[in-house]
């Protein structure tokens, strides 16, 4: 290189901006490392504790790291990520997951007595694939990202690696996985191959130039049943009850939240932004199944994780109403109801992997029973959690749900909501089998229910306040949901400003 | 123009005796308990004899408002209170008569534990009975209608330990309840048609329709609505079976309610709706007809009986339905002064039962009975001043109601006249027969009166026959005297009198027909009693005369027979009943009508409630379908997750298979 | 407006001070007693701020009163819009009048998980103020829904032996029935941009919404089948039985005097108010099902072995009068339907809380566990006459003024209707006699109930008020009839020309 | 026929041969050495295509590298020959026919698919100089992650593959 | 010379033996080859396309997909090796613990 081409070459480099446009993933990235490194100078008792303080303060400059993230948005790295409202919302959200999962992850550790230096890394490590994703515009990146989520995801999975059922699930989550990915990565070929790009925005803006080429509807569909898998729509919601089921609660927690938001923020690109209207259908069909497949099957399961994975088909199935509707509505929806899914499922699972003890003992319906005598304040905040996945008013649930709805039948999706609102009232009874357990039965067998732990405490407080203010005054979310899915759906597009609710194929 | 009479006062102070009794009657001695029920109810009968005594300047009729009561739109009902000639009738028969039994009661329930409650509710109705008499509308009348039911069920169920007594209560409650679903359904039409139930504002509105002769009409339709709510009250058929159950209560009750007062509250209410019936014939022939036909048949019933108190109860059905004839011919006024001289008679005698139970400790059989003529003189004597008077043994109160209504029927159909003579003529035996069983021939009952009965009198220190105290025996003469003289205030002109009952409400039911369409069944009839009142033609005198002979004749013969069969030969009534005695079972058990009623109605009901409402409608179908719908969700969720196999390959099969369906669909739409 | 300076906030207060009395329990030791004396307090004053309304309530006006209108929340137009008139006053004052009673009567049937059951009361009760208080349909349907989980947790917590089949049972009933309201209401905000009822009502009323023609048939039977269930109308009643047999008193109390009621003030409010063409076209079936439901309910009732059930399926039939007035679109018929409500909430509010009260010494509902008990009981027995007579509608007390209007309003627009419904009159003094006549009469048969105390001195707090009260309504319904009236009179505008064409021959 | 379609055809006889015994054989081992073999073809099918460096990456990371790892786990592990269970009726009824029917659906779409012009080896621009432009500067941020996903994969194979220690035996 | 087409028809087909093989494998590691075999498959789709647009990021991606794939492999084998470590077998059939 010559002296002449350094101005170039400079150029060339990412600038600051670029940096700061992923300062969360690099402070996760650079607390996760800390975290790997400090574990093996640590006594193998005491560090524990330490480590997932340092995973927690990770978490928080994250956060932090995400105003200042927020401070300049627009693109970087040559049109790797874009910072806007949409991002940032998932960033805090993914990030705010994973800090309460590291929070209620201290008593379970030690409970089960795992190790955890490699367990806080590697939330963290997923954590920067999940924030990429909502952040990334490129495919390759959303594909690198997507995989780092699922692999922590998998070998977080199988972190109880002494436990048949935890490897097992390992296993399943892994190898379903896999095949998910490899169907999506065939749709980023074809779509590559349909359009000649990888970015979002080329690949929306030569899409919408021109007539679609066929490869185009088969790229989507492809993606689609990679990131189907991910959110665990149906039909390829097969692997979730089996993997919660097996996975170690708090990670459940985890899984069933942030990996799904990201995978969801992925989604809502693809739909809205690449905006393929042929879609619409299949995301009908995918809806109303994973709803009513989720609630029916969750009728009469008796392990309460098990359950909570059904409920979690079903809960996605919510969420891709919001995919129906029109694009700004729908993506607000969304994210809304991504959010609230988070505080109320991850402050289920924070319980459970409390009750759950050595060994993951205590997770069937009947270990339940009577809680609210030996526990009443833990019972009644499951209580409320579980109220909220009903969708009672006051929680953030019934909001979710209410504002998933209100912009499915402003799209006119009467049938979908129909479908969506007798799924909600069906799906009530396996929540209440819960309440049933815990208020209306005396126990039958001694379940040891220990007093939550500090930490724990202020992961239950933290989702319970998010689920409540979420429930009585989601006006701040809302709008700043509404405002970042406007940018979304307008700033790719603005060539047809018109919203394509009118241009959708015949709904109903 | 009129004074403020305060008619409110009237029911109201009976109510406040009522409430006083009621709150602190039970930690009150039992003085206090008498002065307090006494004095309220003599204050009414105080103010009722005032307000007679101002009658005279008053314009009739007089209204009162006191308060709205209900308003909801256009409509409205309001308490408020209307005196007439009828209303004044009613008002000091009930005080009067109701007076008298108060103070006839102090002595009879002297040692009932309950004392209070009793009074307690016997102020009560006379509160609803005030109000159902100086009802200014039908509403308010419905209130009075409602409440002196639930005096008599409260009262007939007194003493609620005793299942019968219970149960008596509770039938009579609910027959009154048909009638009363009819009540309420006339009162909708007329809300419905003339907008209000106001006396004077419907009766203004009936006023100038015609008569309905044929069809159906509006006002036959309310009529025979309106009857079938004083079938109900006035125990007419077919809703009079409550009436005989319900001399389970004690005998004030029994005297006050169920023979003086509460039951001719449906005669009195036809009486005060007599403009809508003079419009509707067939609604009146239905009255005559079902009055007609009741006081035969429970007279036929009354002649079976054994217990003094059903045969006075079945006697009073009877008269009852002689008071419906009456009104169903027209001769509204007739039918009123029988209830006037009917509220005299009966009370005396349902009193004088008392006081023959009372004596002889709570039996009430007669066939334990006889003799007791000497034993209680006092109540001998009133006693037969009260069956002569029932008889219609001229001189007597009830020899003048009765012919007038006989002779008024006579003019409307001779049907109704011979049914009611022979009604008369068994009317005058059964009363014979209860007089000589229980008064003549030897004493039939266990000497020493040990046995448990159900009157409060089982506890009753005093042993033996005895004569009843100074307080019961007071009522009873004075009641006697009413039955002796009641009669003289109506005395038919055909018999000397001028018949001063009858045009004292004139006013009242004088005839409201439009002149130029006049029914010609009733108009001719109005035109005679118009001819009764002024110069009578000679003939009609001495045919309504020749008819009296008739009916005294029918009386005597009744009388005749009674002492035939209870007093000559003993032993003859065994012999005639065990000859026919499919007749007498039949009249023994009253027609077997309760029975058909609890085969026909009530058995049925309860059972395709219990086996086909709830047991199969509400259980098998409706909630097992509801339950249904849950099991069948928890199925369908059994067999959907089986679709979790478990295995790997099969959970890639499902994803393999559903993306295949996703390629399937895009391509077509992409094809498309 | 005379009114003073508390009415802007009143019904807020009203509505939320049992909230804050709720979150207060939360932090009070758990000691029975301090807890039963502040529920107490907190439900007393509630009733006591409750009184403005009444006070203070402009009788002629017909339009909505103590109105409060801000936004909540921006992005769907959710308003915090409440306001009363004649039609909801009543029963906000019915809910408030009936807690206190419902505290008393828990006081000692309660002993465990006080402050649980306490919390959980009060929580219904802003509730279910909060449902007849809300002029948003969002607001509506949020307080809607939050009655469903005090009043479950209170069946299944607090019942007897069938206690999670009931609460189950009621809680998935009602809630799938009004997710359909909830599809309803969000079709209105989809095409009108509003939750706001008054502004929904006007813009319906003016036709401005489009493709409303077609879908009004369908949003209408999804507001009716969400009220249907509620109120419950034949064929939707089976929850009912088994929801109250298992509740506990305070439970069957609200239940059946105020839960019951938001199904029918949601059909004269909504389906009525939004919806009048429908309503007229649909009178007719409903007025069948509601007729049904009188006979039906009677003649169930009649034959139930179990006290409570008896209750409840009277329940059903009162209600079905209710319905009858409402859809026969009178005045009469409307204002008697209202006052139906309010007494059905009373007397039978009342007839559970004896019930309870029986319950409580003896552990049993079955009617044949009883017998004489008049002996032992007499106050006991009074009072229990006294609201039998009051829900069998004897005049001067409350159940025959409203059982009076609505049927003599059924039968100014569907004479055959109202013949039928008339029935109930007789059937209600069957079953309740015969009830009565079972518990009370006769001599004791079962030893045991020989020994039962008489009412003592809270339970008598508890009871007398009611009969107070149903005797006040009974000889002064124009007290609350005043205001009905007006509201009622407009609620009845769009149908003017439907009552002028039905009053014909 | 040109010498470019007859080498593509040989080096894809080789892939559909490989991939089909890779099917076929019952002992991983040869199912493994079938990968290889397909994998050694596609580098061929790489240069075809013009893309030299692709294809060395292909024969060093994926037949070496990968495979390598895919060996030795087999034989760590002592797999051996497969067993025949009817484990699921899913795959075989639903999952395969499924799959056939999208994969005719794909040939169909392909074939529709106008524009398809033949391509030759060097005709596109292939140099490793323009690869790592691209890869170190429009793709940098990729490449720089890819690094946080290497290291999750070696922190995630460590803590599976290792030993469980003795206190978390005891407490499962 | 070669058209397109063919590149993707064999891209194809070896996309689908993967997926086949993955149902119809009961060896867990041959299954995961399956899976390799996918991301072969997908890998010359990339090449052919990114000869077809003359765009060096297809070739790019290639290197992106096996980096994954060797991360994969590596974490894969591994929960292999601790499946095998607790249930001794490595039939996908058998693992089958965790169902309805």
């Amino acid at each position: 290189m010559t002296i002449q081409a350094l101005p170039a070459l400079l150029q060339a480099l990412p600038q600051d901006a670029d940096y700061t446009r992923i300062l969360p993933e690099i402070v996760l990235s650079l607390f996760g490392m800390a975290v790997m490194l400090l574990e093996p100078l640590l006594d193998e008792e005491k560090g524990q504790k330490i480590l997932g303080l340092l995973a927690l303060v990770g978490a928080l400059f994250a956060l932090a790291a995400t105003w200042c993230m927020a401070q300049s948005p627009g693109l970087a790295f040559w049109s790797m990520v874009q910072v806007d409202g949409f991002s940032i919302f998932f960033h805090v959200l993914i990030i705010a997951i994973a800090a309460v999962v590291i929070l209620s992850s201290y008593e379970y550790m030690a409970v089960q007595r795992i190790r955890g230096g490699e367990y806080y890394a590697l939330i963290l490590f997923g954590t920067v694939g999940m924030t990429l994703m909502s952040s990334a515009v490129e495919l390759v990146l959303i594909f690198i990202a997507l995989e780092i989520s699922s692999i922590s995801s998998y070998v977080l999975a199988g972190f109880r690696r002494n436990s048949a059922s935890s490897t097992e699930s390992s296993l399943k989550y892994f190898l379903l996985g896999s095949f998910a990915t490899a169907f999506f990565l065939y749709g980023v070929a074809l779509m590559f191959g349909a359009t000649g790009a990888t970015n979002i925005g080329q690949i929306s803006h030569v899409l919408q130039s021109g007539p679609i080429p066929l490869l185009a509807y088969v790229a989507v569909a492809f993606m689609f049943v990679g990131l189907g898998f991910k959110v665990a729509a149906a039909p390829f919601h097969i692997w979730t009850p089996d993997v919660y089921e097996g996975a170690p609660a708090p990670i459940v927690g985890f899984m069933s939240t942030a990996p799904k938001a990201a995978a969801f923020a992925v989604l809502l690109r693809i739909v809205f932004v690449i905006d393929v209207h042929a879609l619409f259908w299949i995301i009908w069909v995918s809806a109303a199944l994973s709803m009513t497949l989720g609630n029916i099957c969750a009728l009469v399961q008796d392990n309460v994780k098990r359950l909570l994975a059904y409920s979690s088909i079903a809960h996605a199935g919510y969420l891709l109403v919001a995919f129906g509707a029109a694009p700004a509505l729908g993506t607000s929806a969304a994210m809304f109801y991504a959010a609230s899914y988070a505080a109320m499922n991850l402050g289920a699972f924070a319980i459970v992997s409390h009750f759950a003890n050595v060994g993951e003992r205590y997770v069937s319906l009947e270990d339940y029973e009577g809680l609210s005598r030996s526990s009443p304040l833990l019972a009644a905040t499951l209580t409320v959690f579980l109220l909220s996945l009903i969708g009672i008013p006051m929680t953030g649930g019934f909001f979710a749900k209410f504002y998933v709805f209100s912009a499915a039948i402003k799209a006119n999706l009467i049938g979908l909501t129909i479908i969506g609102v007798l799924n909600s009232g069906i799906g009530a009874y396996y929540y209440l089998r819960i309440i049933v357990m815990m208020y209306m039965r005396e126990a039958r067998k001694p379940v040891p229910a220990t007093p939550p732990p500090f930490a724990l405490r202020i992961a239950l407080a933290a989702c319970m306040a998010a689920t409540l203010y979420l429930g009585l005054s989601p006006n701040l979310v809302l709008e700043y949901s509404q405002d970042s899915a406007q940018q979304l759906v307008q700033k790719n597009r603005p060539e047809s400003p018109a919203t394509t609710s009118a241009a959708l194929p015949h709904r109903e | 123009m009129n004074p403020n009479l305060n008619l409110w006062l009237i029911p109201v102070l009976p109510l406040a005796g009522a409430a006083i009794n009621g709150f602190f009657g039970k930690k009150s001695s039992r003085q206090a308990i008498t002065i307090v029920a006494l004095f309220f109810c003599g204050a009414a009968f105080a103010c009722a004899l005032w307000v007679a005594a101002r009658f005279s300047s008053l314009s009739l009729p007089y209204q009162e408002f006191f308060a709205h009561w209900i308003r909801s739109g256009p409509f409205s009902a309001d308490f408020s209170f209307y005196l007439d000639q009828l209303s004044l009738v009613m008002l000091l028969v009930v005080t009067g008569v109701g007076f008298l039994i108060h103070i006839y009661s102090v002595g009879y329930m002297c040692d009932d534990p309950g004392y209070y409650r009793f009074f307690s509710y016997l102020n009560l109705f006379m509160f609803f009975m005030l109000t159902l008499v100086l009802s200014g509308n039908y509403l308010q009348m419905f209130i009075g209608w409602e409440g002196v039911g639930l005096a008599s069920y409260l009262l007939i169920g007194y003493w609620f330990t005793k299942d019968s007594a219970a149960s008596a209560g509770k039938k009579a409650f609910i027959v009154n309840r048909v009638g009363d679903f009819g009540f309420l359904i006339a009162l909708f039409l007329l809300i419905k048609h003339f907008g209000s139930l106001n006396f004077t504002q419907v009766f203004d509105a009936v006023k100038p329709i015609s008569p309905e002769t044929a069809g159906v009409g509006l006002l036959t339709t309310i009529g025979i609505l309106l009857m079938v709510g004083a079938c109900g009250k006035s125990a007419q058929i077919p809703l009079y079976v409550w009436l005989p159950d319900a001399m389970e209560g004690p005998t004030p009750v029994s005297a006050l309610i169920h023979a003086a007062t509460m039951v001719t509250a449906g005669v009195y209410m036809v009486a005060r709706s007599h403009v809508i019936f003079e419009r509707a014939p067939i609604a009146l022939t239905v009255v005559a007809i079902i009055g007609t036909l009741t006081a035969f048949f429970a007279a036929t019933i009354g002649i079976a009986q054994t217990d003094i108190k059903r045969v006075l109860a079945y006697s009073t059905v009877s008269q009852l339905g002689y008071m419906f004839l009456a009104c169903g011919v027209g001769a509204f006024s007739a039918g009123i002064f029988h209830l006037m001289t009917h509220a005299f008679f009966k009370g005396l005698l349902f009193l004088a039962a008392g006081s023959v139970i009372h004596a002889i400790g709570g039996e009430q059989d007669m066939r334990k009975m006889g003799g007791l003529r000497t034993k209680i003189p006092w109540t001998f004597w009133t006693m037969t001043a009260g069956t002569l008077a029932i008889a219609g043994i001229p001189g007597f109160a009830g020899f003048f109601s009765k012919d007038e209504i006989l002779w008024k029927a006579y003019q409307a159909s001779w049907a109704y006249w011979l049914v009611g003579l022979i009604t008369a003529f068994i009317t005058s035996f059964y009363m014979f027969r209860l007089w000589f069983l229980t008064f003549f021939g030897q004493y039939r009952g266990e000497a020493d009166s040990t046995r448990a009965v159900h009157d409060a009198h089982s506890a009753h220190g005093h042993g033996g026959i005895h004569e009843s105290p100074k307080v019961m025996v007071i009522p009873l003469v004075i009641l006697a005297l009413l039955s002796v003289i009641g009669g003289y205030v109506g005395v038919p002109s055909s018999l000397g009198g001028n018949n001063h009952f009858d045009r004292f409400l004139g006013p009242v039911f004088g005839s409201t027909l439009p002149a130029e369409s006049q029914n010609p069944a009733i108009g001719e009839k109005r035109t005679s009693e118009r001819e009764t009142e002024g110069t009578e033609p000679k003939t009609e005198t001495s045919t309504e005369l020749m008819f009296t002979g008739i009916s005294v004749l029918a009386a005597l013969l009744g009388f005749g027979l009674a002492w035939l069969l209870y007093y000559r030969s003993p032993d003859l009534p065994d012999r005639i009943a065990a000859r026919f005695s499919v007749a007498y079972d039949t009249l023994v058990h009253k027609y077997y009508v309760d029975e058909f009623y609890a085969a026909v109605f009530v058995k049925p009901l309860i059972n395709f409630s219990t086996r086909i409402l709830w047991q199969d409608v509400d259980r098998k179908v409706i909630d097992a379908a509801v339950d249904d719908a849950g099991y069948g969700a928890e199925h369908v969720s059994d067999d959907v997750r089986h679709m979790q196999s478990g295995n790997i390959r099969s959970y890639a099969g499902w994803v393999a298979a559903g993306s295949a369906l996703v390629i399937a669909f895009m391509v077509w739409m992409g094809v498309r | 407006m005379n009114t003073d300076s508390l009415s802007p906030i009143i019904l807020t207060l009203v509505t939320f001070v049992p909230l804050a009395g709720a979150m207060l329990l939360l932090l009070l030791p758990r000691r029975a007693r301090d807890i039963r004396v502040f529920a107490l307090v907190v439900s007393l004053l509630t009733f006591v701020l409750s009184l403005h309304l009444p006070v203070y309530f402009r009788q002629p006006s017909a339009g909505f009163q103590f109105e409060i209108n801000k936004p909540w929340i921006s992005a769907p137009n959710i308003h915090y819009h409440m306001g009363i008139d004649g039609i909801s006053l009543w029963l906000v004052v019915l809910t408030t009048f009936l807690t206190p009673l419902c505290v008393l009567i828990s006081w000692h049937s309660v002993e465990e998980r006080v402050k649980e059951f306490f919390i959980l009361l009060l929580l219904l009760e802003t509730a279910l103020i909060g449902v007849f208080t809300s002029l948003d349909l969002f607001l509506f349907y949020f307080f809607w829904e939050a009655t469903l989980v005090p009043m479950a947790l209170l069946i299944g917590i607090f019942g007897h032996e069938q206690k999670v089949y009931a609460a189950v049972k009621f809680f998935m009933y009602t809630m799938i029935a009004s997710v359909f309201m909830l599809a309803a209401i969000l079709w209105l905000y989809a095409h009108t941009g509003t939750f706001d009822f008054v502004a929904i009502r006007d813009l319906i009323t003016s036709g401005a919404i489009p493709k409303f023609p077609t879908a009004a048939k369908w949003l209408f039977l999804g507001f009716f089948l969400a009220f249907a269930v509620k109120v419950p109308l034949f064929p939707f009643h089976t929850w009912l039985p088994d929801a109250h047999v298992e509740a506990p008193t305070a439970g069957s109390v609200l239940l059946a005097a105020v839960l019951l009621k938001m199904g029918t003030y949601g059909l004269l409010r909504f389906n009525l108010g939004l919806f009048p063409e429908q309503s007229r076209q649909n009178a007719w079936w409903i007025m069948v099902l509601a007729v049904i439901g009188i006979i039906y309910g009677a003649l169930v009732a009649m034959v139930q072995p179990n006290m409570k059930k008896l209750i409840a399926y009277s329940s059903v039939s009162h209600l079905g009068f209710v319905v009858l007035g409402i859809f026969s679109f009178t005045q009469a018929g409307l204002n008697g339907a209202m006052f139906v409500m309010l007494a059905h909430g009373i007397s039978t509010g009342a007839l559970f809380m004896l019930a309870g009260i029986l319950h409580e010494r003896r552990h049993t509902y079955e009617i044949s566990e009883f017998g004489g008990l008049a002996s032992p009981m007499p106050v006991y027995a009074a009072s229990y006459l006294f609201i039998v007579l009051a829900s069998i509608g004897l005049p001067l007390l409350n159940g025959f003024i409203g059982e009076f209007l609505v049927l003599s309003g059924a039968f100014q627009a569907r004479p055959v209707y109202a013949i039928l419904g008339a029935t109930g009159v007789i059937w209600s003094a069957i079953y309740l006699l015969w009830m009565y006549q079972r518990v009370f009469f006769g001599k004791v048969t079962n030893a045991v109930n020989n020994s039962l105390t008489d009412l003592s001195e809270v339970e008598k707090w508890a009871v007398w008020p009611c009969a107070v009260a149903a005797l006040v309504m009974g000889v002064a319904p124009i007290l609350w009839l005043s205001a009905i009236d007006s509201a009622v009179h407009s609620a009845l505008t769009p149908f003017v020309h439907v009552a002028s064409r039905m009053v014909g021959p | 026929m040109s010498l470019h379609l007859i080498l593509f055809l040989v080096f894809g006889a080789i892939c559909v041969a490989g991939a089909v015994n890779l099917l076929v054989q019952r002992h991983p081992i040869n199912s493994a050495l079938s990968l290889i073999a397909v994998m050694a073809a596609l580098a061929g099918e790489y240069l075809l295509l013009g893309a030299e460096f692709v294809a060395a990456i292909q024969v060093i990371v994926y037949a070496g590298a990968i495979m390598v790892l895919f060996v030795f786990v087999i034989m760590l592990l002592n797999a051996g020959e497969e067993e025949e269970t009817k484990g699921s009726r899913v795959a075989s009824l639903f999952g395969v026919p499924g799959m056939l029917t999208g994969a005719v659906l794909m040939a169909w779409v392909v074939l529709r698919r106008s524009g398809t012009e033949p391509v030759s080896i060097g005709a596109l621009p292939g140099h490793p100089t323009e690869i790592a432009h691209l890869l170190f500067h429009d793709f940098l941020l990729p490449f720089e992650v890819t690094s946080v996903l290497i290291l999750i994969a070696i922190m995630g194979a460590v803590v599976l593959a290792s030993k469980p220690e003795a206190t978390e035996r005891k407490a499962d | 010379m070669v058209p397109l087409s063919y590149y993707l028809f064999l891209s194809g087909f070896l996309f689908t033996c993967g997926v086949v093989g993955f149902l119809i494998k009961r060896n867990i590691i041959t299954i995961f080859m399956s899976i390799e075999l996918m991301l072969n498959g997908v890998n010359l789709s990339f090449v052919a396309f990114a000869a077809h647009w003359r765009a060096l990021a297809g070739q790019v991606f290639v290197f992106f997909v096996m980096v994954v794939a060797a991360a994969e492999a590596a974490v894969g084998l591994a929960i292999i090796i601790a499946v095998f470590r607790t249930r001794e077998t490595l039939n996908v059939d058998q693992v089958n613990l965790l169902k309805l």
